[in-house]
């Protein structure tokens, strides 16, 4: 009981207990209705570590503010998305294109992957994070596939392939810092306790740390989305279900992204090893690049954003690539801030294509003129997503740019064309499907902007005030990336 | 707290915005969201003259935006002079709006960001640390893009408003690299860290370069102009009107702040760099200018013209400074600023003029209008009275501040530097042929939309344009022939800036004998009266008058025109506007614009009709845009076969990172 | 540690990049199905050999999982899989064998030249267990990039896992050894169904034939 | 103090008195040049005063636009030319205008008149108006370099000052100056529709400039019209005179008599500067409409040239 009653416990276990009984439930309204439930308790649970942090159930399980930022927004994104979804997936039962048991199946995968995800930040060991996020993702890649289209089951296939590689590469890399770490602290579960890592990582052999890190990179990378590992996420994006794109581009990648950062505090420590900082800029800058042109040339709505979610990660990465305490603060800001923006759009997308039956951008336009709430909410979310204020995107491209400039002026200009290249694609884009004369369905839309306006609120938020709570917290996590 | 009540403006227009999201489709949204529009530009409009009279500077520092340094806002003079010129346009195109703001089709799309622009471009000139300015900056450009692709039926109009937008943005990406350079590797965001760090020739090269293409990309100086001609006719005119006569000087206090007040001492190369730029912004502009037969596009190209003319001010007074010429600076600062004054009026009026007539007739092609003098004569009065402001004519204010400017060009003999004397007369010569240029070009615009007879039945459908419509142009009409009869008034008030600025100022102009002249140099005995110029006229007018009255047959009679015989020529063959600019086409645009005429004779006895074709080729976009814009297609294209890929191909990119990153550290010493 | 027991794990590592590069080598499928369930008994072997010599019982269980599962059913599957296909035997090569050859020289010469620069502070057996087992997972990855062929791609895949798991049974007293490589053989078991039940004949790429003219994602 | 109002009244009357009489000369010289005997010199007293007594004829379409202009025009170029001082240099209005103002006064003029050129909405007006402007685009900016090397010898551009201080000895013959003096000329016969830019007698469709902007004036407001035409030529003349030839022109605080002096030495002037012009228009065709701009560009390399060696020899 009291393990229930531990926050830390209930972050782990009500996704699991909730997934259990989803699998049980038949009915989709109350499935729905479970899953939302789940999700708040989670969140509820992942608030009150906010203000309460009890000695973690066991220890193999760690809480420090670190993985508490990542933990708080990965539990509300889950919540909103759970919310979304319950509307939205009953609408996809309705046109028939899901059946009442796809979708036990599928809010059981929902809430696997929010305790698989929850796990990964949770834990404090290196191979059980491994663990964590590979279930995650075989979660992820049969939930893309859940429509058994063609393209759906090909972009399954593709992410489980790439997947698969990428999880191999990680894997070695673990393997690599265990077997780095053992004859310095001794066998067993210490040698893949971040923090024993962390406290010992000066003795560690730097070579085989520095091909451990590599490995690291590319394998967590692959999940991140960082070019050119990247192939899988558009795909996916795409042909999954919208709660699930939300998800990925909001949370996966962070999960990916939190797991390099922890390697990377690993390898901060030891003053011998190659600066992983450069690595991360250089994936993190062509993934801005790279992304920021490829928006250009996209006719699908969904996977036009999801390259938008490559750009980010990319300037996640650069962020923390660059290191000290602006930058890591504007990657953990923008980072919180993207999961919030780029699911919210995924949302308002989700809306949008299921109004106008398409998710060809061709086919959707004035969106502003036949349904003015959704339309205006897409345009404040694309808005945000371009770094534009007043949304916290701003701030965080503001921080980063400004501090990268000071550090390394060319890299800097090279972010900069990128940032102005994509945001030309966004309101390039944005313009054909908020703007012109409407076309398609044209009929009002019964929707809850509430998710939306929800995120799009709290990104406002941030873009004008940080409560000062926040930003101390930030500032210590900055602290701590070094 | 002077600072306070500006701001407490700035959230009441914040709140009229919110309020009118929900209010916009009401019947009487229209007045009552333009109107608190405009009285809270007042009052923020009182606040500014009060500070700029009173002189010290009121800071306030907000918890808000970055927490570790707040939001740091002011006013000094510098500010203060800018908050009127924004609030002056913003109450003037609120009073406007009031009336024509009810043709409008689609309030909903304009009310909401109104009130919101005017906030954000308060904001802006408030502002008084890098995060709180670039906010508001871009939140300016953000506003006002909603506005301009507020008609959004037209494919032109979201062409216009991509090309804004990312105009926009490279300028604040621009800015935000230069305060990058002045915040330091610590991110020392306030301005007054800035101000008092240690000056560093390298680094305010770089910044003042940023700063130039950022703010020079809003204020539209050559060739990051492109954006301006399409976005500023494409919004609605009381937008317009607050985009090219406000805005852009929003832009020009961007750079002086940044240039004049953070960076600290310049190389007098780079005030020769201004001044260059501002010569070729400013005769380019009105070339474009000349060539338009678009109302509002031909306003929008001048309004780049005057930009250029500030800048040249504003370079000449970085040189003088720069050798430590403090009172010729001074001088051309308060040139620089008056003239920034001065367009923000007369833009803001000829916008609404040409505003009006949109509304009346439904046209904004020139072409196809003609003879409105006596369909809508009020609107035609004060369009005139804006032309003949803009084009630099005495008594009104716009040749007072050329001639202010002039007089600073004349005091380049004392430049030390051979580069600097010889640029200044050329760019002088640049700035008589651009002012020479402009009175062309507005003999054009306004003989061609209200002389002469109608070339559309709109024309004569059209009506007088409302109360408040001409209330709000009377108005700037009237501030035009104010601030041409007592420039004295105002260069005083510029004083307090010019001492902010550049340590001097001129000397203070007897402003209780309206009759005394402007003297801005104590040296040299150029002075200008704009009180006795007018006086003159007036007195002359009236005694030619009263002799003619006196001496002369009173009888005139209506006829048909003479027109050296050919009677009943259809409107048709009156001069248009390509017709007018042609001679100025063939003489200047032929270098400028490869302009080229052809026609096309059908052979004899060809009953054909003969074409007559004008060519032109704008450098901007043959030079600039388009191979950008090539380049990021043919880079997309190529790198579009990345989508197209089989998994083993992907699976390869992730295998030769991997090969690449070990061979690194393989290689790694 | 003995230089015996050193040596017979040197031996056994060093037959499994040797096997590895026979995978690389062999251009029939057959043949190369039969290579891999070699390289995967030499494995348990060296598992086995790993459990005894640190003293580690629970390695058994991952060598079992290495005998039973990939030397034997998957091969048998595999062999099924060729058959009610109906594939091609002969495996298609994007660059030919030779060039392939040397460039995994050059990949087994690039993770020596890594390993050997490590000096310190990790036992000798760990390090060179580590660089063959980076070898083998190179080789695996040329294998996957250099095969058209779906099933000599999941082969190459496989020998990448063979490395892991060399690597993991290499690295003393690591926790979770046994955990991992069960998942992995999932994630390997669910390739192989994948293959089945989307009846990939010849490429990876491409879940049916219908829909190989299809553009990829893009549908205009 | 009588006597400084007298004269000071006195200046704007005799320029406007003096207008047609210049005029007159230029055509009675012409005239007798061409071996033909000419109308009298006060001939265009005659014309104003027969054109003052018709009725103004104004065209169905014309605006109050129409017939204001007449009267600002003349205004304006009368302002400007009571600016300029001719025989004394304390014209009262001195410190309220610079040669630039000057300069903006006519353009002013300008500006209306070819706005009543477009007016009545007739093809030969549209004509007269776009290539005056285009001239004007070409002169501005060259009577502006004149004006700024005349500023850099004389370091103001008061005319006064400057004309007291080319009479002062402390200055010789400057390069300068003589290129200006020849720019001045150029800008002079442009802005006043002289040959070889425009032929002020000529009402030949095509080679019309500045009468083609005013062919719909009749009575009253063509006499003011005229009468602004001669007043400018009588400014440029009496502006080059004062600018190059300033000797003769009574100082500050002069008494009457020498005033008197001084204005017969002012008529003098005029009466020279009107025979040279005619002797200029004769040795000269006029030119085609685009290659006004050369010839007018020639003024502004001259003007160029003036401030640039002005500045090379100050340096020195």
């Amino acid at each position: 009981m009291s393990a229930i009653l531990n926050p830390v416990a209930a972050v782990l276990i009500v996704p699991l207990a909730a997934a259990f009984v989803l699998v049980l439930i038949p009915g989709y309204r109350v499935a729905a209705w479970i899953n939302v439930a789940a999700a708040f308790l989670t969140f509820a649970a992942a608030l009150a570590l906010l203000v309460w942090r009890p000695a973690a159930p066991s220890r193999l399980l760690l809480v420090d503010d670190l993985n508490i930022v990542f933990i708080v927004l990965n539990t509300l994104v889950g919540f909103t998305t759970s919310v979304f979804s319950s509307g939205y997936i009953a609408h996809e039962l309705e046109i028939g294109n899901l059946k009442p048991a796809h979708l036990r199946f599928y809010h059981a995968m929902y809430q696997i992957l929010m305790g698989a995800m929850n796990l990964a930040l949770l834990t404090s060991i290196t191979g059980l994070m491994w663990v964590a996020i590979e279930l995650a993702t075989l979660t992820t890649i049969l939930m893309v596939g859940i429509y058994r289209t063609h393209e759906a089951l090909e972009a399954a296939w593709k992410y489980f392939i790439l997947g698969s590689v990428g999880i191999a590469l990680a894997l070695f890399g673990t393997i690599l810092v265990y077997s780095v770490a053992q004859p310095v602290v001794g066998n067993g579960l210490p040698a893949m306790t971040w923090s024993t890592l962390a406290a010992h990582a000066a003795r560690f052999d730097p070579t085989i740390l520095n091909i451990a890190f590599v490995f690291l990179l590319l394998g967590y990378g692959t999940k991140a989305g960082l070019v050119p590992l990247h192939a899988w996420l558009p795909d996916a994006h795409a042909e999954g279900p919208t709660p699930i794109s939300a998800v990925l581009s909001g949370l996966l990648l962070n999960v990916a992204i939190y797991a390099i950062l922890r390697f990377k505090i690993v390898l901060a420590h030891n003053p011998a090893t190659i600066a992983p900082g450069p690595l991360m800029m250089a994936l993190g800058l062509l993934s801005v690049v790279f992304a920021a042109l490829m928006l250009y040339r996209r006719r699908d709505i969904k996977r036009f954003f999801a390259y938008s979610s490559i750009e980010h990660m990319g300037i996640v990465a650069f962020a923390f690539g660059l290191g000290g305490p602006l930058a890591n603060f504007a990657g953990l800001l923008h980072m919180a801030m993207h999961s919030l923006t780029k699911s919210g759009i995924f949302f308002a997308v989700g809306h949008i294509t299921r109004i106008k039956n398409t998710q060809k951008i061709g086919a959707i336009t004035g969106l502003t003129t036949s349904h003015p709430v959704l339309g205006w909410i897409f345009v404040a979310s694309v808005v945000a997503i371009a770094g534009l204020p007043p949304f916290g995107v701003f701030t965080s491209e503001f921080l980063v740019v400004s501090s990268a400039f000071a550090h390394r002026p060319l890299l800097a200009v090279l972010l900069v064309v990128g940032l102005l290249v994509s945001l030309g694609a966004l309101f390039l884009r944005l313009n054909s499907i908020a703007f012109g004369e409407p076309s398609g369905d044209t009929s009002p839309d019964r929707m809850s902007a509430l998710p939306m306006v929800f995120h799009l609120g709290l990104v406002l938020m941030i873009g004008i005030f940080i409560p000062g709570p926040i930003v101390s917290w930030f500032q210590h996590v900055a602290g701590l990336l070094g | 707290m002077l600072v306070g009540n500006v701001l407490l403006c700035v959230a009441a227009l914040i709140g009229v915005s919110c309020f009118a999201v929900w209010a916009c489709r009401r019947p009487w949204a229209n007045s009552a969201i333009y109107g608190a529009s405009a009285v809270f530009c007042a009052v923020a409009l009182a606040g500014a003259i009060a500070a700029l009279v009173g002189g010290a500077a009121s800071t306030l520092t907000l918890p808000l935006g970055l927490p570790w340094i707040g939001m740091h806002f002011r006013i000094d003079a510098l500010a203060a002079v800018f908050l009127c010129v924004v609030n002056l346009g913003g109450a003037a195109a609120g009073v406007f709006a009031l009336g024509y703001g009810r043709h409008e089709h689609a309030p909903q799309r304009v009310l909401p960001f109104f009130p919101a622009f005017l906030a954000a471009m308060n904001l802006v000139v408030v502002a008084d640390d890098a995060f709180a300015f670039l906010l508001s900056w871009e939140f300016m450009s953000l506003t006002s893009w909603a506005l301009v692709v507020s008609h959004d039926r037209s494919a032109e109009t979201l062409r216009a408003g991509l090309i804004y937008i990312v105009m926009a943005s490279f300028g604040t990406l621009s800015l935000l690299l230069a305060f990058g350079i002045l915040a330091g590797p610590d991110g020392h965001y306030a301005f007054s860290w800035m101000r008092a760090r240690g000056p560093n020739p390298n680094e305010t090269m770089i910044a003042m370069f940023l700063v130039l293409f950022g703010a020079g990309s809003k204020a539209g100086i050559f060739p990051l102009h492109a954006w301006l001609p399409l976005a500023h006719p494409a919004a609605p005119s009381q937008v317009s009107a607050l985009m090219s006569g406000v805005m852009t000087k929003v832009a020009v206090y961007a750079f002086v702040r940044i240039v004049f007040d953070l960076l600290g001492p310049i190389d007098w190369r780079l005030g020769m760099v201004v001044i260059g730029v501002g010569a070729v912004t400013a005769l380019l502009g009105v070339l474009y200018a000349l060539m338009q037969h678009d109302l509002k596009r031909l306003l929008a190209y001048h309004t780049v013209e005057n930009i250029g003319i500030i800048f040249v001010g504003l370079g000449l007074a970085l040189a003088f400074r720069a050798n430590g010429l403090t009172a010729a600076a001074a001088l051309a600062v308060t040139a620089a600023l008056f003239h920034v004054f001065n367009h923000s009026l007369f833009k803001s009026l000829l916008f609404f003029g040409a505003g009006a007539v949109q509304a009346a007739t439904g046209e904004r092609d020139m072409d196809r209008l003609g003879g409105l003098m006596h369909t809508m004569p009020r609107t035609a009065v004060t369009f005139l009275i804006g032309a003949a402001a803009i084009s630099a004519l005495p008594p009104l204010n716009g040749f007072a501040s050329e001639w202010l400017t002039f007089q600073a060009a004349f005091l380049s003999p004392s430049f030390p530097q051979w580069g600097l004397r010889l640029l200044t007369p050329a760019s002088a010569a640049i700035l008589a042929l651009s002012a020479a240029l402009a009175a062309a070009c507005f003999v054009k615009a306004f003989g061609v939309t209200f002389l002469g007879r109608a070339r559309s039945e709109a024309v004569n459908l059209a009506r007088e344009t409302d109360k408040a419509s001409q209330f709000a142009m009377f108005a700037l009409a009237g501030a035009c022939g104010v601030a041409g009869v007592f420039p004295g008034f105002f260069t005083n008030l510029l004083g307090p800036v010019a001492q902010f600025l550049t340590a001097a100022r001129i000397p203070a102009q007897a402003i209780a004998a309206p009759w005394s002249p402007l003297l801005p140099v104590a040296a040299s005995h150029n002075s200008y009266s704009g009180f006795v110029i007018a006086g003159c006229l007036i007195v002359a007018t009236a005694v030619v008058a009263f002799a003619i009255r006196l001496v002369a047959n009173g009888a005139s009679r209506r006829g048909a025109a003479w027109d050296c015989g050919y009677p009943d020529a259809s409107a048709m063959t009156q001069y248009t506007a390509g017709s007018f600019a042609q001679p100025i086409r063939r003489v200047f645009a032929t270098i400028a614009f490869r302009a080229r005429e052809m026609v096309f004779m059908p052979a004899p006895g060809d009953t054909a009709p003969a074409e007559f074709k004008a060519t032109l080729h704008d450098p901007a976009w043959d030079l600039l845009y388009t191979p950008v814009g090539k380049a990021v297609g043919f880079l997309a294209d190529s790198l579009n076969r990345f989508q197209f890929l089989t998994i083993r191909r992907y699976l390869n990119l992730v295998f030769l990172t991997l090969v690449f990153l070990l061979t690194v550290l393989a290689l790694w010493p | 540690m003995s230089t015996f027991a050193f040596d017979v794990s040197h031996f056994l590592a060093g037959s499994l990049v040797l096997l590895s590069f026979f995978l690389l080598y062999q251009d029939r499928l057959p043949p190369l199905i039969n290579i891999f369930a070699a390289q995967s008994l030499v494995l348990a072997v060296s598992i086995a050999w790993q459990a005894q010599t640190q003293n580690a019982p629970h390695l058994l269980v991952t060598a079992g999982i290495a005998l039973c599962f990939k030397s034997i059913v998957i091969p048998f599957v595999l062999y099924r899989l060729i058959r009610d296909l109906r594939i091609h035997r002969t495996v298609e090569t994007v660059v030919g064998i030779g060039p392939t050859m040397i460039a995994g020289m050059a990949l087994v010469g690039l993770s020596m030249a890594l390993m050997m620069r490590a000096t310190s502070g990790i036992a000798d057996l760990a390090r060179e267990d580590l660089a063959f087992s980076l070898s083998v997972i190179l080789l695996g990855l040329l294998m996957m990039v250099t095969r058209r062929n779906a099933v000599s791609q999941v082969i190459g895949f496989m020998s990448i896992e063979n490395g892991l798991v060399l690597a993991a049974t290499g690295a003393k007293g690591m926790p979770f050894v046994v955990e991992m490589s069960v998942a992995f053989s999932v994630l390997i078991a669910l390739i192989v169904i994948g293959i089945f039940l989307f009846r990939i004949r010849e490429r990876f790429d491409t879940v049916d034939v219908a829909i190989l003219d299809r553009f990829r994602g893009e549908r205009p | 103090m009588t006597a400084t109002l007298a004269l000071q009244v006195i200046q704007p009357i005799l320029v406007l008195l003096l207008a047609p009489l210049l005029t007159g000369v230029v055509r009675k010289t012409k005239a007798r040049l061409q071996r033909r005997r000419g109308p009298s010199i006060v001939q265009p007293y005659r014309d104003i005063i027969r054109l003052l007594r018709k009725e103004s004829v104004l065209a169905h379409n014309a605006s109050w636009l129409f017939s204001a202009t007449p009267y600002f025009v003349l205004a304006a170029t009368w302002v400007a030319a009571t600016l300029v001082p001719t025989f004394r240099f304390d014209t009262g209005l001195g410190p309220a205008a610079d040669l630039i103002v000057i300069v903006g006064l006519l353009a002013s003029a300008r500006f209306a008149l070819a706005l009543a050129g477009l007016d009545v909405g007739t093809s030969f007006g549209g004509i007269g108006a776009s290539r005056e402007m285009m001239i004007a685009t070409v002169a501005e900016p060259a009577m502006l370099m004149l004006i700024f090397s005349l500023a850099l010898v004389a370091g103001t551009t008061r005319l006064s000052d400057i004309a007291i201080f080319v009479q002062s000895p402390i200055l010789g013959l400057r390069i300068s100056l003589m290129l200006a003096f020849v720019g001045f000329v150029i800008i002079a016969v442009a802005e006043n529709g002289r040959i070889p830019v425009d032929n002020p007698s000529t009402h030949l469709e095509l080679t019309m400039v500045h009468e083609a902007m005013v062919l719909e004036y009749s009575g009253r407001h063509l006499a003011l019209i005229e009468l602004a035409h001669s007043t400018k030529l009588l400014l440029y003349v009496s502006l080059i005179s004062v600018v190059f030839f300033p000797w003769g022109v009574a100082p500050v605080g002069s008494d009457m008599a020498r005033h008197g002096v001084a204005i017969l030495l002012y008529i003098a002037k005029l009466f020279v500067g009107a025979n040279l012009l005619a002797l200029f228009e004769l040795t000269i065709a006029k030119m085609r409409v685009f290659r006004v701009p050369q010839f007018i560009g020639v003024a502004l390399m001259l003007g160029l040239l003036a401030a640039l060696l002005r500045l090379v020899s100050r340096s020195l």
